[in-house]
């Protein structure tokens, strides 16, 4: 990989101060800066190709459509994917999850079937699925063990049986504590026992390099704005034979055959998912993203990411009164603490100040951090463009806010 | 340090060492607030007078500084006051929070120092959390002692 | 209005050669381009302000969340509603009316109760309806009685009593016919009789003077991609007291209150609506857009859309075989027509040769095109942009194609 | 004009003569096809021989140039073929038009004037219609006379 050092150039966001010092960007987890290469890629497709798709036989619809499709096969390389067409284009993780609920409640699943997910789901992963039980689908949970975040994944089999679940829905990388669980193993397990998978790569795609093929997940989410990508653009992933099933989620234009005043046919997957005018601009600016992260090497993001959060957490470690979360071990470039006696909305308030942009509060957590008996934590997130020298700020600023309040 | 502005001597003071904090035997009303965007919430305990002031008044809950020191003050300024008297002062100071009013908007003893929040908008919510319970407490029906 | 010809020049796509020609885009119906001062504001956000909204307390992230707030507010100005609470971001048209759709299909329809459309809605104005049919609600249409687009409003009336209607949904300018429905008039009769509207501005937004207060209307959708904004954006507005009856949409992230592992709460509108990290970049977009729309001027823009459009049909209405749809007096920028003996796929590609592009199919209105015998049409829509001369060059290649399959 | 690439003088002279247009009375298979993007249709009507060979053909619908054409030429090409004959002329066809084989494949007859439609990628669908619907026809069960 390029120096971090070196990187942070390709992003005009990171040279600005902030409170007099530079701009320390530590939340990465919440969503990621963009560099130069993306914000060009879009900007050149608006002033040159830019059209409406699918619909245009003229020169500059073709290449619109042939733009956004590429954009497609982009992320089905990126993903490995077997088509293109098993990528539905989303605003995001979360239109991706709402998409498989909804269309999943309807067509996979029955009266009585059971999701099964974890305690340490974002409520992006949680909430969709709660609303199935309308339809009368029973969640349960595989509970958190510890603050490590371990999870018994052997007990897959029983609650399976006992519960009747039919899909495993889990996050590769849990946001709040950089807990990387073994997807390519889950998957196997749930697959053996005859369960689908949704996979929330949310906090993994491109942070490490990911395979649907080798991870054997039926269905994966993530967004593009967590990855170098405008906002706005995500994609679900899912096996053909899948997404064939499915009902559509959202309907009207782009995504029919036929449309009488009564009734209407559907088109084939990914279009049938995607219905009106899809975020074109997004879509390029996604396939610019995987571009730039893989010519940065996305093995080497990973390290980088999880060495700065080992770092991270050894440092704050020695500070008096404060409370790591996540695994000791492998963890991925996420530290979420909490100090005594300062509450996590005043620590970031204060870190601000000194330049160091942290995120505190529930992280979209809540049931994980109320587990732990707690409301917020503050949160440092890493990712390729951050250096140790931010890491040693942040460390010394923590213990001065501790000084601080302890008055 | 900009922020000495926000936590101010006084802030810091009543977040360490919160006034009336703890629940209230007896007290015939009570309204929690919640911050949508951290979870903190505050609860609050109220007796009323036969009068209909307020003779005793406690806080409960988890907070930041802002919004701890914010309800230990609010339950130093309110006591004794009517309800109308206690409304009218958290009107008073939503205003000065939301730089609706002046900032030299004398307010009663420490609570003055509330204004130093106006200059940080995203903690303006934590300065009001006790606040929103208060009036909720007030305007609510009798309800039954915690 | 400065003129068109000064205008052009703040769109970077309008300035290339299609096949040798300047081209002369004429697809406005479907997209419109981008001025530079759109694809400035976005590009400076990313530069300057970006990080993820309503989480962070860091200053990047206040500014970041006050931009996007901002932009609901000139949402909100812009369609001259009473608060931003009022403005739900989606992704655009299709997504608004598929949330109201889905929506008010669980809080405010109710089994037995009837929607009313017209005969020449969008698909996106349909297909979300039908899907309602599972719940017992069902679908009644006002005929358009004419290749101008004429609908008789005053069976509305009637067939609200006999169908216990409750709501209806009509689109302010028709798509395919350039037929401009009159808004205010329809939804006063709509309230009178005590029914919901929904008006579908996707080709009114941007394109003139638009006020939800004069209207009268209670919801309202539209896209930004139509009105200068980048694609992945548009609003529904809906009525402050209507949306707080409404149940949410998508969930997940930043539209809950309280998240326990068995239930959620919801926050009010409209956060209530929009689950996930949002199109933060495309809000910011659509301000820039609104601004810059309302420096050309909007009464100005439908006027020159409209003069120029009336211009088209009378030239092309002196080609041998040509048949043209839509209102002979007043027409929206939109032009419709189909060429005997020339299929409209043949016409447009030929018409693309000369550097036009316009568009041919059945514009997502199968349903009305059916009611006339077609299957397409060949659609020239115009916009601030368009010159006089790029419709001479219109009429011209159409004589042209004409005389080639003539043979 | 580029465009004459795509509409050359067999394409033009097929699509404003279609050969074999209309109905096929006592066909014993047919099948239609749907182009999404314009919601042109074609439907081919087939009679087959005992030997299995398609001993007569015809085509109905509307569609562009293109499409007309290719169903035009089709209905010539494939008369006489066995099954397996025309559903090879039809992957053929494919290859030709999708790129994947050298544009000199010549084609048997008029068909070779299909080869233009190879720089239009948007109008492939347009030229392949009728060929979906033939090899919808020879697959299918057999389908009752329209
Ligand atoms: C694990 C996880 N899942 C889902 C989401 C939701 O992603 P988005 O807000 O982009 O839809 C996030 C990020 O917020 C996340 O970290
Ligand atoms: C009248 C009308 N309604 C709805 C739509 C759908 O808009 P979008 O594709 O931006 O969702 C369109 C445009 O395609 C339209 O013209």
């Amino acid at each position: 990989m390029r120096p971090p050092e070196e990187l942070r150039s390709d992003f005009p966001a990171l040279s600005q101060a902030a409170h007099g010092h530079p701009l320390a960007y530590l939340d990465n987890a919440a969503t990621t800066q963009k560099p130069k290469a993306v914000l060009d890629a879009v900007r050149t497709f608006y002033e040159k190709d830019y059209a409406n798709v699918h619909r245009g036989l003229y020169d500059l619809s073709v290449r619109a459509t042939e733009a956004f499709e590429s954009s497609r096969r982009r992320v089905a390389d990126f993903l490995e994917a077997s088509s293109p067409e098993e990528i539905v284009f989303t605003r995001g993780t979360t239109e991706a999850i709402n998409l498989l609920a909804f269309s999943a409640g309807r067509s996979l699943l029955r009266h009585g079937d059971g999701v099964l997910l974890t305690e340490m789901e974002h409520h992006s992963n949680l909430v969709p699925w709660q609303m199935l039980g309308a339809s009368g689908i029973r969640l349960h949970f595989l509970p958190v063990e510890d603050e490590e975040g371990t999870i018994d994944w052997n007990q897959i089999e029983e609650l399976a049986k006992k519960h009747r679940i039919r899909l495993l829905a889990f996050t590769h990388v849990s946001n709040s504590l950089g807990k990387v669980n073994p997807a390519a193993e889950i998957c196997a397990r749930a697959r053996s026992l005859g369960l689908l998978t949704l996979v929330d790569a949310a906090q993994s795609a491109g942070h490490q390099h990911l395979s649907v093929r080798e991870m054997g997940c039926d269905f994966l989410a993530f967004s593009g704005h967590k990855m170098c990508a405008p906002t706005g653009i995500g994609a679900l992933y899912g096996r053909r034979e899948l997404l064939d099933a499915l009902c559509p989620y959202q309907t009207g234009g782009e995504m029919v055959t036929e449309v009488r005043l009564d009734r209407s046919s559907w088109k084939a997957p990914p279009h049938r998912f995607e219905a009106g005018t899809p975020n074109i601009g997004g879509a390029i600016g996604l396939r610019a993203a995987i571009d730039y992260l893989q010519t940065v090497g996305l093995d080497a993001v990973e390290k980088h990411a999880s060495a700065l959060a080992a770092y991270a957490a050894a440092g704050l470690a020695s500070i008096p009164g404060i409370r790591i979360l996540g695994p000791c071990d492998h963890r991925a470039g996420i530290v979420s603490f909490v100090l005594e006696k300062v509450h996590a909305h005043d620590l970031v308030a204060f870190l601000d100040q000194e330049g160091l942009a942290l995120r505190a509060g529930d992280h979209c957590n809540q049931p994980l951090l109320r587990k732990f008996g707690l409301a917020a934590t503050a949160r440092a997130s890493f990712y390729l463009y951050n250096v140790r020298e931010e890491v040693d700020r942040l460390i010394e600023a923590v213990e001065k806010t501790r000084r601080y309040f302890a008055g | 340090m900009e922020l000495d502005e926000l936590y101010r001597e006084a802030i810091l003071d009543h977040a360490r060492h919160p006034r009336n904090f703890g629940e209230l035997e007896g007290s015939d009303r009570s309204a929690s607030a919640t911050n949508v965007g951290c979870g903190d919430a505050i609860r609050l305990f109220l007796r009323l007078s036969p009068a209909g002031r307020i003779e005793a008044i406690r806080f409960s809950g988890s907070g930041c500084a802002i919004s701890t020191a914010s309800a230990s003050l609010l339950t130093l300024a309110v006591q004794g006051q009517s309800s109308e008297e206690a409304q009218a002062l958290s009107a008073r100071i939503q205003r000065l929070l939301t730089g609706t009013s002046a900032p030299q908007d004398d307010l009663p003893g420490d609570l003055a120092a509330l204004a130093g929040v106006r200059r940080f908008p995203q903690r303006v919510g934590c300065a009001m959390l006790s606040w929103h319970a208060l009036e909720e407490a007030l305007r609510g029906p009798e309800k039954s002692p915690a």
